[in-house]
């Protein structure tokens, strides 16, 4: 099995979700997040003080796949949260060994 | 000192009762109305300080409606990342209308503007000119007098709160330097005009001592149909509801409307707004009393019961209609009884102001839902939904309310045993149609005119950000601060 | 024009001294209390503007406190998920009991009862018959009287505040309907004849003009023991307090108690609360001596130093007891002394105030930490411990703070000069016995009222919403709405 | 009953006149002015019902301003860990200051101080003695008064809000028990101080039957330099401001001043304290008029449009300076707008006063930032930059503006037409320089004398917290809880 | 050594934490999360605008623990977040290379 | 590539950019994390309700990087986050599959 890890602009989640739930992934978790990267942040001025702000905010999207699904899943992230603009995120993958689904107890891509 | 005339509502009765029966009156035409008053007062009455603190207190209470009522329950219902541009649109929209009336604001809405009288004011008291702490200005009663500066500043408060109510229309999208404006084109051309035409009339000494036409003749045009609104249902609800609906529909939806999650980010913020308007509309409407007496006390109770009428009223049907009552419904409800006893909120009787928040509460509802949604337009903020609506039902209701068989208060008429305040005969069919016609110059002024002043401001600094820049949020594109930084 | 004469506590001493020698008097039972009172004026008074303005902002007043003050106050303390729910309880109990006020509620609490008339009014002003703008009632001096519609928007906020202080005690787990089920019943069963047993009485006028034992005669149950209340310690705090705690053991502790972390969920509010509460309250506590005069100037410092003193005291046994001085500990001993100095607050002196203050500071501090933990009822948001054990502080030290000799103001024997406003002669037992007496039977009249009525509503719709709406919350399951979207 | 005569500001013209001709008057000392005063009163005025009712909601305002006004403002713009403290400083200040007040401040500021007169009262009243229900205190018209207690209460209300001030300046870092410690001393020896230098002279019943030198002779220091302050310009915002910036230097930065994000963490709160601070303006600066009328009314819309006049300066000259118009700025704006025009209110004309609230909301803006940041002091919420800077040139613009040329309302000579209320001769030199010699008082008082204050309290119980306290915040670490548990 | 990551539903921390801390494991992170899968949401209703909300608050728990541990691990979060109905949510186990306390420098298992 | 995680005091977020800045990573995410450990937590109270609140504020940090970077990483980030103090957090690292730039579809290294 595999964790899709993916960094996306927030306002692209119902695209992602959609996209995800179009091939077939029902279940994922998300997390709200702040980004750093290439993508400039902006300034904010309190009176006198003047802050850089440079971490924005992200969504990570956490999806586990059975291993055979991961390409399609990648895929499917990957066109549905870009905008072809800077700062639109990343996908990492990485092995899971194991996954239980707590209610039932069932075991790997049965957990899914 | 110089006894000022410049008064509002109360006797369109007596005004009713002239139109159906005009040719019978011979005389020519009155003097400049105000001049004539003032030459009309034998020896200037003294302010009553308890009226005096009466108005100071709803003058502050207005205010209090506005900033930080007003801005809170909006603010409350955009989402996070636009928040502080609605509080300050509120705020700097305020601002900026106090430093316009003081500077011809006032003149043009209260004071007589010659050959344009039935339209608009003119410019002698501009920057306030003449206005000290010595010169008063009449209430309903003959012979009871305010200080014409605290009249001033609670007139001020309403040109600042009602434009202000428009902002609602186009949240989370329009650009700063458009809204500003749009402000100061729309208070000078659609504001100040439609305050002159439904408040401006040579007032009770004058209607006292001469023939009813006289009267008519020196008030503003829908004064003059003897349309009667309390504290400013056309002036103020449905003018700010008609240029809301028509701002929405120029501007356009948010990016991602219908789509994405544009759920109120605090409905607490909501909820203490709504609580705050609540509260200051005690001054908006019994202050429009002018007088602190049994007549303030009856808008004070219409303005209980009608709101909490319309906000049960809302909730219950929300219950129904969508199975859950909710508190963003109830605060709704009460917004919309509180708009539409604007207008009746000195003529209705209390269980007439139930009735009203009941009918308000459930139409409200249904434009807010249903009409809007198979409409699809985007008025963020539900601002014709309510103040349009809520407004036309209540300045039609005022018509029918003020029937005293039906509890209500009946309209002075000033001819009438010597200005002593005498209600006048009432007829429902004269009373409505005049109503309709104040309602029908409001939507046609306000609509027309600010069609025509969104497209200038189009034309001049554009009324839309970008759609990265409504992406990002207000806030941060348009001011450079976010509301949280928890 | 006729001179209703309901009015409010004042010179109960004058029934003190009737009661300590009841024998004395030979006359027969007095007529009915209003009609021989309207008999006995002679030339209807008119209000004065400073007084009616006075009461109009009062009223004002304590809607503030009520909408937003108690329901952020309360809102702040519960969990998130929660916030609505309580926001939209205390607005809809409002919003309700000022309704049914206006239909038969005003006309239980303030008019004869006939046979009835210790212990509630009748029904001869159902739908405010016979209130118009132009009806007054009595102040506490002869002579001295306010619109009546005033008098009726001032009380309706009262009746409309109390059971919303009750939804502190069984928060996050009612079920909606039952909370409005149980408001009706509840304001009909327990508070209107609660507010005729202490407030109805035949008034200054009568009182000035008749035996001493005739004003009792016409008296409500309470004021005819002679217990003094200023502003309503026993109507509205004891009575919410006492129904609170049989709510929450009615109903039983929340899901989680004592496991869960159940934090405030913004204490933030909570403070806007309790500042809006404390500001609201001079409306409630100045506002109750219905006259713009010198004793609502006592009643505004009583209720400046006892709830400064209190919110010390609370905040410094905290410190020692617990180590840290809390914002919420200063919040709450400020409503702890708000509450007891409610009966005091025209009565006692600043000094004696002061001391009120830190004593209700530190029992309601005991009474919220170490007794409620001892045993152990779910009160969520600790109404009794603050507005029953304050308010039953508060009643009985009146009793002994209204002694001139401790800086009171004595209380008025309308017998003497005439009815000119002379205190009697005071003693500390029977005025003492005089208090306990009534806050004996608030206890009862309303511990055992609630109780039944909590059972009947149980049996009906049932009181509780299920364990997994309780975990969910019930903004999204009662409401389907959620407070913040951040 | 016997009539106080300590009362404010008002006919200090008459002071200057007097100065400029000292020597031209040969009677010897006056007697103590307060029995001078009550010994002249021939029948005791009895108190118009309309201006208690003023002073007892003026009253209640400045409380808003105070909780949850500034508390809300303050609390906002700190970080997250930090709010309660912030809440519970100002609430704390507040309460503290009141008890301390009825106990010997009042006494200290409005009662005559023998030898020391020039400088502080006595303890004539301490304990409140001798004020009672039927007390009276003058207003600034010949004849006209208001309760007593009432004045107190409004007193009170200011001399809790000033100390509460200057959390602004050390928050984030201040130690509680140091705080209350230095409001203990502040209070006590530099604020009833300069209340009774400021605020205390004989009054008009004197000053009209009295030569103006033994007026002059009887008033507090700053008084007798004919300096005019109408609601407290110097007692209150350079006071507290110069405070403030004597304690940023004392204590010291904040841990991470100039490198971590100290963004505020609710603007939200900040624009509803502000809101609220606003509302309850009109308190401050038109309850000081003592009394409903044509000057009330002025004080107000001054209060509103130089409010309005400097938020828009500030934000318009922000947005020019920093590319953006911030809400944050439009509320400063504001605020310093408020605090110029709190010596001006009564005395500029409206147009004085925009004028007036441009000046002071741009060059608020530029100490608030760009000289703050050279001179690189950590006042965390810039009430040097707010409140001192914004009082003096309010105080000094007062001398300018008052000049009825400029459509001010000139200043009172009592000894003319026997204390009709006739404005003296005005000269602007003169004016200026009193008014610069009041300021220079003021700054010198509070700065060295607040140094002193804060060094005694180091040593006792030491200014700040750890840094690992200051780091995790004060809300858990002073007082065990936290702000928001969402 | 492996992390174990956990998606439960909030209200079953404190268990989680006494049931992992009973067996002998004193350290964990802990994350606020949206989870999406089987366990319906719920409808907002905010005047005439409709959400239907799918996204579900839940906790995400992150405990890293030596290899030989997992097994009690899961086990012991398993049955302390187990309530039987759905949306109780997963346990994933994945290897992870390297740990480091940054206060001592000490690696690996000590640093756990 | 590997993926390094850490957990630091909120406050030490600027430092520990700034390090990882300085040895040429120029992406990360940041995560509010609530965390349990050996660092003793306070007691709130509020009235007569005492809480123990044994989880306290910290970051999540991640960042991925190429696998030869990883023993630098650890050091700054380690260097930069540490006080010396109890609950200073810890850093772990462990393996990902794959990468991907989701505006221009780069994958692995290129990706990060
Ligand atoms: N090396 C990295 N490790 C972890 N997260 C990263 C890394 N680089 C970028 N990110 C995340 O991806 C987001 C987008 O990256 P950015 O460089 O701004 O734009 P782009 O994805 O278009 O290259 C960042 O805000 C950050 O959350
Ligand atoms: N494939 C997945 N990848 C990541 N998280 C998942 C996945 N499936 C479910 N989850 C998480 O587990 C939670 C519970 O899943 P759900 O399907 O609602 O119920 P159950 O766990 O009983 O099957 C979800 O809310 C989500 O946070
Ligand atoms: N086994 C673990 N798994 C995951 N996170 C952990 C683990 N142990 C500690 N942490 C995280 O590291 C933080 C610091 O740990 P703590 O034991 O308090 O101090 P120290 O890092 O100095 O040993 C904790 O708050 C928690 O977030």
């Amino acid at each position: 099995m595999k964790f899709v890890m993916a960094i996306i602009k927030p306002f692209k989640l119902d695209e992602v979700r959609d996209a995800l739930t179009g091939i077939g992934v029902h279940g994922l978790t998300v997390t709200e997040v702040k980004g750093y990267g290439r993508q400039k942040g902006h300034t904010e001025i309190y009176r006198g003080a003047e802050y850089a702000v440079s971490f924005l905010p992200k969504l990570k999207i956490e999806v586990a796949v059975a291993s055979e699904s991961v390409e399609k899943v990648v895929e499917a992230i990957a066109s549905a949260a870009k905008t072809g603009q800077i700062g639109d995120g990343k996908i990492f993958v990485y092995s899971i060994d194991q996954a239980v689904r707590i209610r039932t107890g069932e075991t790997d891509t049965d957990a899914l | 000192m110089k006894l000022s005339s410049v008064l509002r509502w109360g006797a369109p009765v007596l005004a009713v009762g002239l139109l159906a029966a005009a040719g019978a009156y011979a005389q020519e035409a009155a003097a400049p109305a105000a001049d004539a008053a003032a030459a009309a007062a034998p020896a200037a009455p003294t302010p009553n300080k308890g009226d005096t603190t009466w108005m100071l207190v709803s003058t502050v209470l207005v205010l209090l409606m506005t900033v930080p009522g007003l801005a809170l329950f909006y603010g409350g219902l955009v989402r996070t990342k636009n928040m502080l541009s609605v509080l300050m649109q509120v705020m700097a929209i305020a601002c900026l209308v106090m430093i316009i009336w003081a500077v011809y604001g006032y003149s043009l809405a209260f004071s007589d503007g010659g050959g344009l009288n039935s339209f608009v004011g003119g410019f002698s008291k501009a920057f306030l000119a003449g206005v000290t702490t010595s010169t008063t200005v009449e209430s309903f009663s003959r012979g009871v007098v305010i200080p014409e500066l605290v009249f001033v500043c609670f007139q001020m408060t309403f040109a600042a709160i009602t434009p202000a109510l428009i902002v609602g229309a186009f949240a989370e999208r329009i650009k700063f330097s458009a809204l500003l404006l749009f402000t100061v084109l729309w208070v000078t051309f659609i504001y100040f005009p439609m305050a002159h035409m439904v408040w401006w009339w040579p007032g009770p000494e004058f209607a006292s001592t001469n023939p009813a036409e006289a009267t008519v003749a020196g008030a503003g045009l829908i004064w003059s149909f003897g349309a009667i609104d309390f504290a400013g249902g056309t002036v103020v609800h449905i003018n700010a509801g008609i240029t809301a609906l028509v701002g929405a529909l120029v501007l356009g939806k948010r990016v991602g409307y219908g789509k994405d999650l544009m759920a109120p980010h605090s409905l607490t913020m909501t909820l203490i707004g709504a609580g705050l308007l609540w509260v200051g509309w005690f001054g908006f409407n019994a202050g429009s009393n002018l007088e602190s007496n049994g007549y303030a006390a009856l808008a004070m109770i219409n303005t209980f019961l009608a709101t909490a009428a319309a906000a049960l009223a809302w909730m219950f049907v929300e219950w129904m209609a969508k199975g859950h009552p909710s508190m963003l419904g109830l605060a709704s409800g009460a917004i919309a009884g509180l708009v539409a006893v604007t207008p009746a909120a000195g003529f209705a009787g209390p269980m007439g102001s139930i009735v009203l928040g009941i009918i308000a509460g459930v139409i409200c509802f249904v434009a807010c839902t249903s009409i809007k949604n198979a409409l699809g337009y985007d008025d963020s903020l539900d601002v014709f939904g309510v103040h349009c609506v809520g407004g036309v039902i209540g300045a039609i209701l005022t018509g029918v309310l003020v029937n005293p068989d039906l509890g209500g208060a009946g309209v002075v008429d000033y001819t009438l045993d010597n200005g002593a305040g005498t209600a006048g005969a009432y007829s429902l069919a004269t009373q409505v149609i005049a109503q309709c016609k104040g309602v029908l110059v409001t939507l046609v002024w306000s609509g027309v005119g600010s069609f025509i002043l969104y497209k200038i401001v189009d034309v001049i600094v554009g009324l839309r950000v970008t759609e990265e820049k409504e992406r990002e949020g207000l806030d941060i594109t348009e001011h450079g601060e976010r509301a949280y930084n928890m």
